[in-house]
Parts: structure tokens; C-alpha cells; sequence
């Protein structure tokens, strides 16, 4: 059966990604119709859902699992996958547990999570400070002592894109490692208005401005050409997520050698789950709905998992499967997953439209350089002890 | 049916006919009866609502008011291609993009005639209207005369009881004008059909008409034959608006003068004896004096006292001389055979030909 | 008499019956997608509906929150001076270069031609071109440093204060052609014995256009104006395909903030508020326009 | 003929009274090619033309260059060494997620979705023209103000109603509900251009057609209609623009395998693989931007033509 | 400054003129001398190139071949402000947004004539044309006429020699036409100035002129006063143009009978004897006789013999009445007083007045 599968992961590695699982899916008889939409969620996110509540939905869709579909579901638009699940017992081999968590609804299982993502790396480039003639940075303090020597060389010490999420991740990053796992919750998960405005923000904010000042000269819009940046040795560095990992893959970059990755900048190791989820919309056809279920299943198949992931250059959802081929920076990630340092992403706890006022928020914090710290953080406040 | 004994013997009539546009009253109450076979011209200047009455009659504007009878059948709500009209405009409005043949033959076409009694009608109405050679051709390719033929015929084709006109020749020059006109005329004389003409020139309107109306401000003034209208103006207005150049008006009062009336402007004693209604006259009552360039004239006495008047302005005309005379504070239009020619400044002495003078009341307006 | 006259009286409602049917598309269009559309869209922007539409009601909330959000005061700074800007640039240049077109020129088709082009391309392409012209690595700037000038800057795609003027040069790029289309059409349309007089009386050729033509032009003005302004109303694309509204949030529209709530941040409430914003704006230009222009209905005989 | 004599015994009375032609200047005043006058028309019209040239120029030279000549540096340059490896790309390789068939898919979509919309949206609007302009009914001139305001309604305010609505009638995402789309938006300006049009054609037409007894379809088919070719033409180029280049309609109501060319340009655009390969991009601008490119270039004079006849109006 | 004594004392002088658009030659080596203070009308149909002629006087068309002296210089290639004209457009040409006083005094202004200066002569024109209340209204609040005069008040404060007029009246209807030709007569009488003025309305020609040039395709037929175009006209295709109905004309030979010379035509003899030349008139020469409808008498004997005609068709215009009658297989207009009354197909006796008539050769169409 033909099932159409909507996603908007087309930059190099990714699209690598999905024909896995693409491979997968049709290795059961069925047909994976892909359904690409480029730019980012931000620009496909829309579409997906326009599509689903105009009555023409697609066999299956790409969500960030978390809050993105929150409503899809509670207007009855898309299928329960609660049967699969408990066949499958996902509830056994999901890691972790807050991932399906997420995807749970009034106790019903309404996605099927394929990776971990965390936003919490720095890539840096060893040629680009080879040729600034300082050490490879252990950690962000480091790497904003050597930023001058890098802007002597001519080279642009961090590299971010023009898109508005980037500006946010980085700031949740530095959150993150600056301030704590605890702040972190407190003011992404408690929504607490006080810690937002109080001197540990007040810090992140003093790091997101050296960021900020350490990324001028960027000229790019799209992540992968910042990562770019970062392997042609045009940057000094990136603060991006996992999914960098497959563009240095791709461009045939050794972690270690070519590159250094830094979990948590290198001074909190600690990572978010975030991640993409497949939705199933509810659809008429029986035929569809079997297929879905297919699919369901194999995107969780250990085999699928891994060959997936791997391209992707995130982590495996469930614990169960064996990574041997992960890179050195994977290995990290996984270690780090093994011990339980993990945060909850952003998107599973803030609805979309408080992260769309927090990327407003940074990414003109990030481009005017005018805009104090300070009045950053009075409007951060402002979001936080509005959101939901 | 509705037919109406008092309707049935007149071509088209309308009753108390009112209408208007959002808040203008452009037709007030009209009332008409056009005779079978009659030719009618409705005359006025422009703005006066003469297009929008055959627009009406035509079917092409919807009363506000009143009925429209035609041939004795109520048509106020028919549509224009079931009262049995054709029309006829200014600008020809011929179908561009049809041949002369087609522009004919279209509403017979849409009629669904039979292409035998197509041809027929089309062959006919060329043959009266000598456009045989041009049937292939398109309106872009004919003269303007040649393009009003054309437009005639279509009318003519639709074999009906009353042609409407408007300003047919208003867009053609004078040459072709004076000629078209003699060919309408002649059109009437051969088919006999009832017409009505809208124009605003008067020459066409005396020329063609079996009777006239004269409109203003969509009241019709005056009803009736040409001569009529020309001797016996109903009133100022249309004594001022029929004749060329206008009939020239004296402002002043009847007085007792001898034997009979006199009229008196500016101290200058006019004798109404020879005035044909002259019974009706009383002294003290304020008038208005009308006398027609051609009735006055210059140095040659017909009866009555002369005045001295100075030649302020000669217009030779070929045929006519016009002269515009200073007289007693006025100025006055006089017509002298085109073959006598004066010198600005020339004295003369006028002789007015009172019996077909006008006088009008001066409040009224109203002849006397 | 009047008795039967009535009774023949078709109902009016079925008078030109065909050009009422014929109408429906139309008033189905206007009705049910521009007014209700409308109406619907303002309803809702009193609620605070999220990722769907829900009658949940929360007064004037999301107007507060829409103005005191900087990114939307922002948009509509940026709206008012791209579209200051444009309407004055657009009507100057095409105004100059239909004059020029007018002056009986040589190869007139081949500059028409040139000048409409751009007209022909969608937003999406001008955006994508205008962004590489302007790339600061690739396009202007580069070139001109590499031929010895190092220090030149012409960045204004990566420049918060001058990255509006970037979107314009693409706008003007895109739309001057028509405008000049139009103004040529009015050029044309004035009246041959109006330049006789002017020159007889000695009046220079372009105190001429400034005293004479243009007023003259009015109507051609407003028609294009009216083009011209629907289309800053709805800028969009432009935006997007250039610079996404950035850098930071420095070219944002009002339209990409309508779309981004709507859509991207899942609040519709918020969307519809900005839409009813926007919506007021163009109703406070267009309504007395339109009012004169179609309202009174035109005088026919 | 008679002119002849005439100009002959006439030129010869005027002749015996003066001489012929005296001293000083006759005939047409001399008019240098490289007056001051010409020189700023056309160097003030050059130079505006190679300001609408340069993206196009840009836009070709890059598409014909590779990769590494781009990194070089100078997009003003042409190529070195052209190569059709971006076109070749753009129009069939480049991939989208997982799909490799570059914009040839989009182009057969475009023009699935442009030849019924075109068609359509005019003839409805024609229609709406014609009957604003010769029977009005009450309320039609209130129907058309609605319609031109709007034109202004920024679509974001309209796209969620009309979602639901489509979604009602069942039409979703079908090539229906987005002729209807675009029909819709087509409206109120090409409303307006076939209004203008068919009030500046003389009325007494209309009223003869009528007296002929043609009715509503009659007059427009047999009597308008063959008149309107200049604003057919407008119309048809604005709708065959439009419609072609739409973007956020395409995206919104349809899905991906119906995609028009937009889409995927965009799509290609922005699946950036490593590094923008500008090349590819430009040679995709093109070939999305050449369908309208061409309707201009073929009917351009008809386009200012009929603009002079319906758009402006005194 | 070429002053040639050739055309010192002509204020426009025009030598060997010809104009080319492109393969078309619309006025052919044209030689016109205009005198100081008369008043010329250009007169001829459509397309005939008089608005081109006065365009190049005007300076606003390039000639392709020939000068023009204005006063004594040579102004062919002057600018049209340097040539001391002023001209009159058929659509008036004023400039809407611009309040009569301004479109007065625009051109004033830019030449920087002091603002006294000004004001004395936009006062003095207004004071002439009336229009001293209108100043401050814009065009589109003025009647036709009003708007006319304000065009003319253009050409008038701009102190010039030469005043051109390109059919100025056309746009207004005949009665404002033929209260305006006075004025433009009375101005003339007043000013003193050349005025060239450009008509297809043989009227205002006649009315107006102090001589008429006639064109027919860009050449000049006759130049010559009002009386003798209209008496004298120098061949068939004046005659035919000048006189409204045109003058009859009868193809046939001229014949010896009697004592004198004869014409003769589908067998009816037309007496010369009475004829101005006839002792040019030689038997057997074919030719035309050209008799006005006003020259041929019904009922009523001017000398000659008498021809018996019928009566087709009869058009009242007021003061006179048209007659068009069948005589001996031709067509025939014959214009009576307007009292007078025929019914249609009446027998009537026509006599033909030959001391006005004209004969014209047959071939050459030149009057003998
Ligand atoms: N559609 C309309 N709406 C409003 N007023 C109108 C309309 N049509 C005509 N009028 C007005 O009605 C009056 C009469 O118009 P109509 O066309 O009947 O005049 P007319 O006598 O035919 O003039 P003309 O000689 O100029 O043709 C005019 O004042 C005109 O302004
Ligand atoms: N710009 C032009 N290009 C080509 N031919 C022209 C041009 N202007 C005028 N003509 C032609 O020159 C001839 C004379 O034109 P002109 O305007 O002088 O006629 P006219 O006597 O003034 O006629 P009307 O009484 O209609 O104003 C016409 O046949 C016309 O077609
Ligand atoms: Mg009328
Ligand atoms: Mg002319």
C-alpha cells in the first residue's frame, strides 16, 4: 500500500536518513511515498497541519515530539497507535521514558518517536585554529578566550545561521551549560518568571552576548551552511545540535581528527531528548490504516533504528540496540544518555507559540547588536512568566 | 391584451411617463400620442431627456412611472426586441467585428428566421437602402455615411412598426447631413412607418417632421406641426430655441397708441395693428416682442413705422446676408438677400412685419 | 389603467434573471469568502484559539499582547517605510521612464520589453536573485572589492538598518515595469492639443509634465496607486525568499508575522488579531477610495 | 484630373507675386543624431535598461558556470567554461527528500494547475465584467466594492476560512478546490480590468444587440466578446503569471505529488546539500520563471495595449 | 534677420511649403501670402491638410521642405513661443487643474514676465472676452463656449501678431457656434490682428473671412474674398464645396441658339445670353452648368424660358424651404422662401437666374 510520508528533513544527511527508512518501510510489501518539504518544521509545519485539519491528510507526518500536535489529537484528527505500541511493547524499550511521555495523550500512545535529538554542541573546527595557531578550546570559555585570535586570522569564531531557531537553541544551550540543569527547569518547566529574570539568567545572557558578538560576520541563513562554515574551516565553531554530525558524515570529516565536538559545551554534560516523532492522521481507508500501523512498527525496528540513526547522527530511541558503528561523538551522547543526564527539550515543554516568542525574541536579540543583555532578559522574563 | 379605446388608434402613446435617476427627475410626467405613420421629432438641447424617452419607449430604460403603448398593446414591461422597434444611434453602433450582411441579418439570426426569409429581408433592405456593394465588407471599412445606411437597414430588416432614432446624423458632416436627411425622408414617404427622431438641430427637426416636440428639462413644451411651431411659438422658450440665428426679443409693455395697440421699449413705439391676435391686448401689461430676423427689413417699408437702427456686424452667408444691428440700445439680428452687402456703421432704416410677430407675456412666457 | 400596468409588472427579482445568475460566482465570492472570510477572522481574533479554532473568548487580549510584541511593531515600521518608499520610487520611475518611453524613442519595444520582464517573475524567483546580486561573499560587494576598492560595503541583506532598502531594490525591480506600462497608457491618453498649447505658450517640456501632465493624470495615479499599495499590503513572498525576515527580526511584514503565528507558533488568536490589524489599515485607505470611485456609480446615459 | 490643372494655374498666380524660396533656413531644422537631447534619453534609458538586465544576466552566467568557478568569485563574469550541468540538474536531478526528479515533475504539475485556473478565473471574471458593466441589478455595485476591497485583504486573513470551507464541500487538496482558490483571487482585479473594458465600449452596442433581441449570453459571446481581445490578452497574462508563480496557494492546497513548479523550486532551493549550489539554483529560477518569461515576451505589445484600454481610464 | 522685400509687408508669408509623414505628402509646395491684419480662413473637408498647414505656421511640425516668414523673418526653424503666434484649439486645450486665471497667465509666468505686467494683461483680456467672473473656476466648471473664450484669452495676453484658430467652434452646438463666430468677428474688428482660422464649416468661412483659401489634398484651390469664392468659385470642386444645398449642376454641351450661345442637356435648352462671359463660351464645348438652389426661381420669371419640374420632396427649415424637384432626369434643389408651400409632386415652372451661374469645362473643371 501506498503511504505518503511528510517530513522536512532534506538537507544532505537527512535525506540519507530517510531513504533508511524508506528502505525499510517498502521491504514490508509497502510503498513509501515521500513527501518532502524543504526549509525547516518551520515552513512545513504549517502545511502538515493545514493539510490534516483541511481533510486531506497524509499517511503518516514528522512532528518534534512534544506539544507540536497537542491539538491535532484532542480534535480527534489523528490515529491512536496504542495497540501497536503495546504489541510492540514500546513502554519496554523506549529510552527514555519521558519520549513517550511525550507522544502520550489521556493515556493513549498517539506517536512513534525515531530519535533522540540534543541541541547541547559545540563543532569546532581544528583546521580553522590551526591556522588561528591556538589549542582546540575544551570548553565555551575557552573557545571565547580564543576568539580573538581567530578574528585575526579571519575567521568568523561562531557560526549562526540566519533562521530563528538557531539564535534560540543557542541560547537554551548556553542556559544549559551556564546556568545549570535546575534554572533550566525551573524556567522552561516551572514557567518561573523570577528565576528568569534573576542573576543566573542574568549570566546566560552575559554568555549569549559574547556569543553574539563572537558570530558577527556569519552571512548565512540556512544551519547546514553555518555547519559548512565550520568544516571548510571558515568558522571557529557552531553551537548546534546532533544533526550536525551528519553533515560532517557527509562531507567526510572524522570526529576527533577533523573535528571536535563538545556535549554541553564542554562544561555541563548534560543533553536534551528532543526529537522527531511520526503522527499517524486518522484515515478512512482500511488498507491505510493497516499500512500505518506497518510503518509504526518498523520505524521502531531495531535494524531501522540504527541504520536510520546513524545517518541522522542521532540517538537510537530505544536502549536496546547495538551501535558499534557510532562515531565518537555518538559514543559521548550515548554515554551521556546511559548515565540520565538528560533534560527534556524545549519543544516538549513550551508550547510553539511561547518558542516562537523566544526565537523572535533571539534572533533579534542575536542580529542588533544594540539590544542590551539586560532589555534581553526583561523581555526572556516577560515570555517565560506568560508562557504555556 | 390590454388594448384601450382611447390608445388604439395612435402608433405609440405614452401615459404620464415618469423617470428617474436615483434622485433626478429626469422625465416628469409625460404624455404623448404618436399617430400611425407619423413621423416625430423630439427636439430639445442636450440634457433635456430626449435620448432617455426612447430609451424608454425602446424598452432600453425601465419607467419609473406610467405606461408605454404601442400599436394598442401595453409593452411597459416587454422586452425591446418584443415591441416591435428598431433603433437607430448616433455613433452606429454596428457590430465590429460582423460584415454589413451579418449586421443585418443578426437579430434575425437570433430570431431563428429561416435563411430564406433572411436573405429576403436582408436583399430588400440593401436594395432600398443601396448598400448592396458593401454587404461583405465590415464598418471599419465603409464611410461614415455608408455606416449609418447600414445601421438604418438593420432597423429595417426587422420589418417593424415604429423607428427610433437617435441623432442618427449628428456624427456626420454637414455635407453627408443635408444628404442623409433628404434620404430619410424620402425613406418615410416610401414606407410609411411611424418614426420618431431625436436630434437637437433644428433644421433636421423642420425638415423631417410631421410634428414636433420640443422638450426642455423632460417636459415637452410644444406639440406640434413645424410651421407652427415656427409662426406660433407656444412659448418664449421655444420661440428662442427654433430659428436661426434666434428670433429677436423686445423687452417692454403694451400701450394705447391712436386707433389700436402699441408696443413700447426703451421709449421706441412699435404699432401692433397688423398683429393677428392683436384682440387679446390690453395696455399696461408687460411683454415680450418676437420678431424672426427674416421679418424685419431694411430699408424697404412694409407697413408700420421704420426705426433707425447702425450695422454693427455683417455676416454674409452666400444665399443670406446676416446683419446684427445696433437699434435703440438692443441689438438685432436681421436676414437681407445674400446679394446686398452694407459697411459696418452703415445707418439703415428697419421696417418690422408685425403679422407674424409673437408677443409673449412677460410673466407667463405664454404667447398672446 | 395604472391597475393593468401593474399587473403586467414582472417581480423584480426576476428581471435580467440571467445576468443575476450569471452574477452568483461573484456574489458567492464576496459574500461568503471576503465578508464571512473576514467576519470569521475577526470573530476568532477575540478568542484564544491555538492550533485550531476555539470560541473560547478572551476580549482584547491578543491585541494587547500583538502591539506590545516588538517584532510586530517592528513589522509595521518596516511596512510603512517599504511602503512609503515604494509608492513614492515606483510611481518616480515608472513615471520617468514612461516620459522617456513617450518622447517617440527608437527601439521602444525592446525597452518596453526590458523594463516589464521582472513583472513576469514571481516573487520567489526576484527574492532568490536580488539575495545572490546582493550576497556580500558573491554578489556587489564582492566584485567591487575585487577590483581594489577592499574597504567597499554594500551588505544590506546582512545589515539590520539598510536590509529593507534591500527588499526595495528587488520590490522596484520587480514592479517598476508595470507601473511604467500604465503610466505610459495615461501618457498616451492625454490629449495632443494640451502639449500644442504648452509649447506655444513657451512652457519647457518638463514644467509641462509637473504642471500639466501630471495633474492631469490623476486617474491613472490612483489606478496605479491602488495596484501598487494592494500589493505592499501583501508583502510576502519577497521577504521570505530574500531574508526571511531577517537579519534578526529587522525585515519582518506585517504578513509573515500573521503567517507565523498563525501557522508556526500554532496561535491562530494571535494571527487573526494581526490580520484584523491589518485589515483596519487597509480599510481606513481603501474604504473612502473605493466609496468614491465605484460607489457613487458612474453617470451612463 | 481637376488637381492638376488647378495646382498648376494656382501655384503659377502665387509665383508671379513672389519669388521663390529667399534666404535663410527652410525646411526641417536639422536634428543631430548626438544632440545633448538624445544623448540623455537614450543614456538615461541604457542605463536604466542594464539595471532590469543584470539579474537576468547574473542569473544566466551563473547557471552556466560550475561550482568551483562560482567559489572564484565574480558573478559578473561569464563563464569560463560553460557547462549545462546545472540545467541538466535543475530540471531533472535535483532531489527533495527523496524524490530526484528535479522541476520536470513541477513543470507537467504547473501547468495542470494553470491551464483549467486560467481559464476558468478569466471566464468567471469576464462574465462579472461584462455584467457590472451592462445590467447592473441592485446591489451589484455593492458586490463589486466588496470584491476590490478585496483585492487588498492580505490572503493570510482569508486562507483558514476558505481551508474549512473546501474542506466542507470535500474538495481539499484536489485540483478543484485550488482552480476555485485561484479563481477566487483572481477576482477582484480582473473584475475590475473586464469592467472598465466593457463600460469604455460604446453602450449603444449593448442597446442595439438588445433591440435585435439578443439576450444576456448572446450579447456577450457574439457582440463582446469578439471585441475583448486586448484585455483577453491582459487577463490572460496576468492570470498566466500569477498563477504560475504562486507559491503559498500551491503549498497550501495541494499535496506533494501535485506540487506545482514553485514549490519545488523552493523546495530545491532550500534542501541545501553542503553547500548552496548557486549554479543549480539559477538555472531552476529560470526554468520556473520562463513559461510567464515567455507569454511576456510573445504578447508583451498586446499587454500595454490593452492596459491602455482597460486598466487606465479617464 | 532675413527680411526680404518680397514679404515685408505680408505678416505670414509661406514659400514652397511641403510636408512628408513619412511616404505620405500631405501638403504639396504651398505658397500662401497672408496680409497684415486679415483675417484668412482655411477651409476644406477632412484630412485635407489644413490643421497641418496651421501646425507648421505654428512651429509645431517640421516642414520637410519650403520657409515661413513671419513680420518679415524667417521662422522656419524658430520655436513656436519665438514666433509671436497664438493659437486656438478645437478642444480647447486648457489646463484642467488650473483656475482660468492661471491657465491665463501660466505661460506669462514661465516666461518671467513681471507679475504686474500680468495682471494688466490677463485683465485686459478678460475685459475683452468677458470672463472676468469666471477666473477663479477651473475648466470643468465652464460651459463650452465659456471654456472657448478662456482659450482664446490664452492666445491673447500673449501679445502676439498672429492668431491661429484650429476649428475652435467644432466642439460647440450651433447656437453657441454662431454666438462665438460673432465674437471672434467682433474681436477681429477690434484687435486688428492676422488671424488664420482653420474650418470644414463653410458659415464661419464665409461669415468670418476676409478671404477663404479652399484645400483639397494639401493644395490650395482658390484664394479670394467671400463673395467672389461664392459667386466665382475657380472650379467645380469650390463650387460643389461652397453652398449649402451644393450648387445644381447640369452636364451637357453648349450650343448655338439664335442669337447667343446655349446650353444644352438631355435635350433642354438653358439660354446663356444673360451669362457674365459669355463671349469665352464656344459651341460644342462640353461642359457644366452650376446654378445655386437660391438662383432658380418656381413659378416665377426671371427671364429665359421656363422648365417644367415635379415636386419630390419639400423641406420647411423655417425661413426657407427647400425644394428638391425632378427636372428633365436629374435631381434639382431649389430654395424658396420659407411661406411658401408645395405639396409633393406638384408641378411647378423653374426659372433659371443665368446672370450668376457658372459654366465649367468639362474637362479641366475650370469656370469659364
Ligand atoms: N444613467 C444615468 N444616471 C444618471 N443620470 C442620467 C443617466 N443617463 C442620463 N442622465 C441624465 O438625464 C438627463 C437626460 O439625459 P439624456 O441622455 O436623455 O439627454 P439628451 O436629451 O439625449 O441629451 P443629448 O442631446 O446630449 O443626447 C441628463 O441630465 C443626464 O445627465
Ligand atoms: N502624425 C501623422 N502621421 C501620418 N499622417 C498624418 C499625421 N497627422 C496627419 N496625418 C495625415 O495628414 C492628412 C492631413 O491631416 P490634417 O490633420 O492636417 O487634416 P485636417 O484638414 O486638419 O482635417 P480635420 O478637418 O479632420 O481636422 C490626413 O490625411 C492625415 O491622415
Ligand atoms: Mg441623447
Ligand atoms: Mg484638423
Amino acid at each position: 500500500t501506498d503511504l505518503e510520508v511528510t517530513h522536512w528533513w532534506t538537507s544532505g544527511g537527512e535525506s540519507a536518513a530517510v531513504a533508511e527508512l524508506a528502505k525499510a518501510f517498502d521491504a514490508t510489501g509497502n510503498h513509501w511515498v515521500d513527501g518532502a518539504i524543504a526549509g525547516s518544521g518551520g515552513t512545513a509545519r504549517p502545511i502538515m497541519i493545514s493539510r490534516i485539519t483541511g481533510g486531506d491528510p497524509m499517511g503518516a507526518t514528522q512532528f518534534n515530539h512534544g506539544r507540536q500536535a497537542e491539538e491535532l489529537v484532542q480534535a480527534g484528527l489523528m490515529r491512536d497507535l496504542t495497540d501497536v505500541a503495546t504489541a510492540e511493547h514500546w513502554k519496554d524499550i523506549i529510552r527514555p521514558a519521558s519520549l513517550l511521555d511525550s507522544c502520550t495523550i489521556d493515556g493513549k500512545i498517539y506517536c512513534a518517536p525515531v530519535n533522540i535529538h540534543s541541541w547541547q554542541w559545540l563543532w569546532l573546527s581544528n583546521a580553522a585554529f590551526k591556522k588561528a595557531g591556538v589549542e582546540v578550546p575544551k570548553n565555551w570559555d575557552e573557545f571565547v578566550a580564543a576568539a580573538p585570535a581567530l578574528e585575526k586570522a579571519g575567521i568568523i569564531p561562531l557560526a549562526v545561521g540566519g533562521q530563528p531557531w538557531q539564535a534560540t537553541g543557542a541560547f537554551d544551550v548556553l542556559m544549559v551549560a551556564v546556568a545549570g540543569k535546575d534554572t533550566f527547569n525551573k524556567v522552561f518547566k516551572d514557567k518561573d518568571a523570577e528565576v528568569a529574570a534573576g542573576p543566573e539568567i542574568a549570566k546566560v545572557f552575559k554568555a549569549a552576548d559574547d556569543a553574539r558578538r563572537m558570530a558577527k560576520g556569519s552571512n548565512v541563513q540556512d544551519w547546514n551552511q553555518a555547519t559548512n562554515l565550520v568544516i571548510t574551516g571558515k568558522a571557529g565553531g557552531q553551537i548546534m545540535g546532533d544533526w550536525a554530525q551528519g553533515e560532517f558524515a557527509l562531507a567526510g570529516q572524522k570526529a576527533g581528527t577533523d573535528y571536535t565536538c563538545l556535549p554541553g559545551l564542554g562544561v555541563n554534560e548534560i543533553i536534551s531528548t528532543g526529537g522527531d516523532a511520526f503522527y499517524f492522521p486518522l484515515l478512512k481507508d482500511e488498507e491505510k490504516s493497516k499500512a500505518q500501523a506497518v510503518l509504526a512498527k518498523t520505524l521502531l525496528d531495531p535494524k531501522t533504528q540504527v541504520a536510520f540513526n546513524l545517518k541522522k547522527g542521532s540517538l537510537p530511541v530505544r536502549g536496546d540496540v547495538d551501535l558499534a558503528a557510532a562515531n565518537d561523538c555518538m559514543k559521548k551522547g550515548l554515554d551521556i544518555l546511559a548515565k540520565g543526564n538528560v533534560i527534556q527539550g524545549t519543544d516538549q515543554l513550551l508550547s510553539a507559540d511561547s518558542q516562537k516568542q523566544k526565537e523572535d525574541l533571539f534572533s533579534e536579540f542575536f542580529a542588533n547588536p544594540s539590544m542590551t543583555p539586560e532589555d534581553a532578559q526583561k523581555r526572556f522574563a516577560k515570555i517565560i512568566a506568560s508562557a504555556d | 391584451m390590454n388594448v384601450n379605446s382611447s390608445v388604439s388608434n395612435s402608433s405609440v402613446s405614452i401615459k404620464d411617463l415618469s423617470l428617474n435617476f436615483g434622485a433626478v427627475s429626469v422625465l416628469k410626467d409625460l404624455n404623448l400620442d404618436i399617430n400611425d405613420g407619423e413621423f416625430l421629432v423630439l427636439l430639445g438641447s442636450s440634457g433635456c431627456g430626449k435620448s432617455t424617452l426612447l430609451n424608454c419607449i425602446a424598452g432600453l430604460l425601465d419607467a419609473s412611472e406610467g405606461q408605454i403603448f404601442i400599436k394598442g398593446k401595453n409593452v411597459t414591461w416587454e422586452e425591446p426586441k418584443d415591441r416591435g422597434i428598431g433603433m437607430v444611434f448616433q455613433s452606429y453602433a454596428l457590430y465590429p467585428q460582423m460584415t454589413v450582411e451579418k449586421n443585418l441579418s443578426f437579430g434575425l439570426r437570433v430570431a431563428k428566421v429561416p435563411q430564406a426569409e433572411i436573405d429576403k429581408r436582408v436583399a430588400r433592405a440593401s436594395e432600398i437602402l443601396q448598400i448592396q456593394p458593401l454587404l461583405k465588407r465590415k464598418p471599419a471599412e465603409l464611410s461614415g455615411g455608408q455606416r449609418q445606411r447600414v445601421a438604418i437597414g438593420r432597423a429595417l430588416v426587422r420589418d417593424v412598426d415604429v423607428f427610433l432614432f437617435d441623432e442618427p446624423l449628428s456624427n456626420l458632416d454637414a455635407k453627408l447631413r443635408s444628404e442623409l436627411r433628404v434620404e430619410i425622408k424620402r425613406l418615410h414617404q416610401s414606407l410609411k412607418n411611424t418614426m420618431i427622431y431625436v436630434t437637437h438641430d433644428q433644421i433636421e427637426a423642420l425638415t423631417l417632421a410631421d410634428r414636433i416636440a420640443i422638450m426642455k428639462s423632460g417636459i415637452i413644451q410644444q406639440l406640434d406641426d413645424p410651421t407652427t411651431i415656427y409662426n406660433r411659438p407656444r412659448n418664449l422658450f421655444v420661440a428662442g430655441f427654433i430659428g436661426s440665428p434666434s428670433m429677436n426679443f423686445l423687452r417692454g409693455e403694451l400701450v394705447k397708441s391712436g386707433d389700436g395697440i402699441a408696443f413700447s421699449a426703451n421709449g421706441v413705439i412699435f404699432s401692433l395693428a397688423a398683429y393677428d391676435a392683436n384682440e387679446v391686448l390690453q395696455p399696461g401689461r408687460k411683454v415680450v416682442l418676437g420678431v424672426r430676423p427674416e421679418h424685419i427689413k431694411v430699408n424697404e417699408n412694409v407697413g408700420g413705422e421704420e426705426h433707425d437702427a447702425t450695422v454693427d456686424i455683417e455676416e454674409p452667408m452666400g444665399a443670406d446676408n446676416l446683419l446684427w444691428l445696433k437699434h435703440a440700445g438692443h441689438t438685432m439680428s436681421v436676414r437681407v438677400n445674400g446679394a446686398r452687402r452694407f459697411n459696418v456703421g452703415a445707418k439703415v432704416k428697419l421696417s418690422f412685419d408685425m403679422t407674424v410677430a409673437s408677443v409673449f407675456d412677460a410673466e407667463s412666457e405664454l404667447r398672446l | 389603467m395604472t391597475g393593468q400596468a401593474q399587473a403586467g409588472r414582472p417581480i423584480k427579482l426576476l428581471r435580467n434573471l440571467n445576468a443575476k445568475i450569471a452574477s452568483i460566482p461573484m456574489i458567492l465570492t464576496a459574500l461568503v469568502i471576503f465578508v464571512g472570510g473576514t467576519f470569521w477572522t475577526v470573530f476568532y481574533s477575540f478568542t484564544n484559539s491555538k492550533l485550531l479554532p476555539r470560541l473560547s473568548f478572551v476580549g482584547i487580549d491578543q491585541y494587547e499582547r500583538l502591539w506590545a510584541a516588538p517584532r510586530w511593531v517592528t513589522a509595521i515600521e518596516n511596512l510603512a517605510l517599504y511602503g512609503v518608499l515604494s509608492l513614492i520610487f515606483s510611481l518616480v520611475i515608472g513615471f520617468m521612464l514612461a516620459a522617456l518611453m513617450d518622447q517617440k524613442i527608437r527601439f521602444e519595444n525592446t525597452f518596453r520589453t526590458i523594463f516589464l520582464y521582472p513583472f513576469a517573475l514571481s516573487f520567489i524567483v526576484t527574492g532568490l536573485v536580488w539575495q545572490w546580486v546582493l550576497n556580500p561573499d558573491f554578489g556587489i560587494q564582492s566584485v567591487v572589492r575585487s577590483m581594489g576598492w577592499t574597504s567597499f560595503t554594500f551588505n544590506p541583506l546582512y545589515t539590520p538598518e539598510i536590509v529593507i532598502y534591500g527588499i526595495l531594490i528587488a520590490a522596484l525591480w520587480q514592479g517598476t515595469g508595470l507601473v511604467m506600462c500604465l503610466m505610459l497608457a495615461g501618457l498616451r491618453g492625454i490629449d495632443e492639443d494640451i502639449w500644442k498649447a504648452a509649447r506655444v505658450d513657451g512652457i519647457p517640456m518638463w514644467k509641462t509634465y509637473l504642471f500639466i501632465v501630471i495633474p492631469m493624470m490623476r486617474p491613472v495615479f490612483i489606478t496605479t496607486i491602488v495596484i501598487i499599495a494592494s500589493g505592499i499590503v501583501k508583502v510576502y513572498d519577497l521577504v521570505v525568499a530574500q531574508t526571511s525576515g531577517g537579519p534578526g527580526i529587522s525585515s519582518e511584514v506585517p504578513a509573515k508575522y500573521v503567517y507565523d503565528y498563525m501557522f508556526q507558533a500554532q496561535n491562530l488568536g494571535q494571527g487573526f488579531a494581526a490580520s484584523t490589524m491589518m485589515l483596519v489599515t487597509v480599510a481606513i485607505i481603501i474604504v473612502p477610495w473605493a466609496y468614491l470611485e465605484f460607489g457613487g456609480g458612474r453617470k451612463r446615459g | 484630373m481637376a488637381d492638376v490643372g488647378t495646382l498648376n494655374t494656382t501655384v503659377a498666380g502665387i509665383d508671379a507675386v513672389a519669388p521663390r524660396l529667399g534666404e535663410g533656413p527652410s525646411g526641417a531644422k536639422p536634428r543631430p543624431a548626438l544632440s545633448s537631447r538624445n544623448i540623455m534619453l537614450y543614456g538615461t534609458l541604457t542605463i536604466a535598461a542594464l539595471y532590469y538586465l543584470l539579474p537576468l544576466y547574473v542569473m544566466v552566467v551563473t547557471s552556466l558556470k560550475g561550482m568551483p568557478e562560482i567559489r572564484l568569485g565574480n558573478i559578473f563574469s561569464p563563464p569560463m567554461e560553460i557547462t549545462f550541468e546545472p540545467w541538466v540538474k535543475a530540471w531533472a536531478e535535483a532531489c527533495t527528500g527523496l524524490n530526484c526528479d528535479g522541476l520536470s515533475r513541477g513543470f507537467w504539475n504547473s501547468v495542470r494547475i494553470t491551464v483549467p485556473s486560467v481559464i476558468i478565473s478569466i471566464a468567471i471574471a469576464s462574465v462579472n465584467g461584462y455584467a457590472l458593466a451592462n445590467w447592473r441589478f441592485k446591489g451589484s455595485e455593492l458586490f463589486f466594492s466588496i470584491l476590490i476591497i478585496g483585492a487588498f485583504i492580505p490572503y493570510q486573513v482569508m486562507i483558514y476560512p476558505i481551508v474549512i470551507i473546501l474542506r466542507e464541500i470535500g474538495i481539499y487538496g484536489t485540483l478543484t478546490g485550488l482552480v476555485i482558490v485561484h479563481s477566487i483571487f483572481g477576482m477582484p482585479i480582473l473584475t475590475l480590468l473586464f469592467r472598465n473594458y466593457f463600460v469604455s465600449l460604446p453602450e449603444e452596442l449593448f442597446k442595439a444587440a438588445r433591440v435585435d433581441g439578443a439576450g444576456f449570453w448572446q450579447i456577450f459571446l457574439k457582440i463582446m466578446l469578439p471585441m475583448s481581445l486586448p484585455i483577453f490578452v491582459v487577463a490572460m497574462i496576468l492570470q498566466v503569471t500569477g498563477i504560475w508563480n504562486d507559491f503559498l496557494f500551491g503549498v497550501v492546497f495541494t499535496r506533494p505529488d501535485t506540487y506545482p513548479m514553485t514549490v519545488q523550486l523552493n523546495n530545491i532551493v532550500n534542501s541545501v546539500q553542503g553547500v548552496k549550489e548557486y549554479n543549480v539554483n539559477m538555472a531552476a529560477t529560470i526554468l520556473t520563471g520562463l513559461v510567464p518569461l515567455i507569454v511576456y515576451f510573445v504578447s508583451g505589445r498586446l499587454f500595454v495595449r490593452g492596459i491602455a484600454a482597460g486598466a487606465v481610464k479617464g
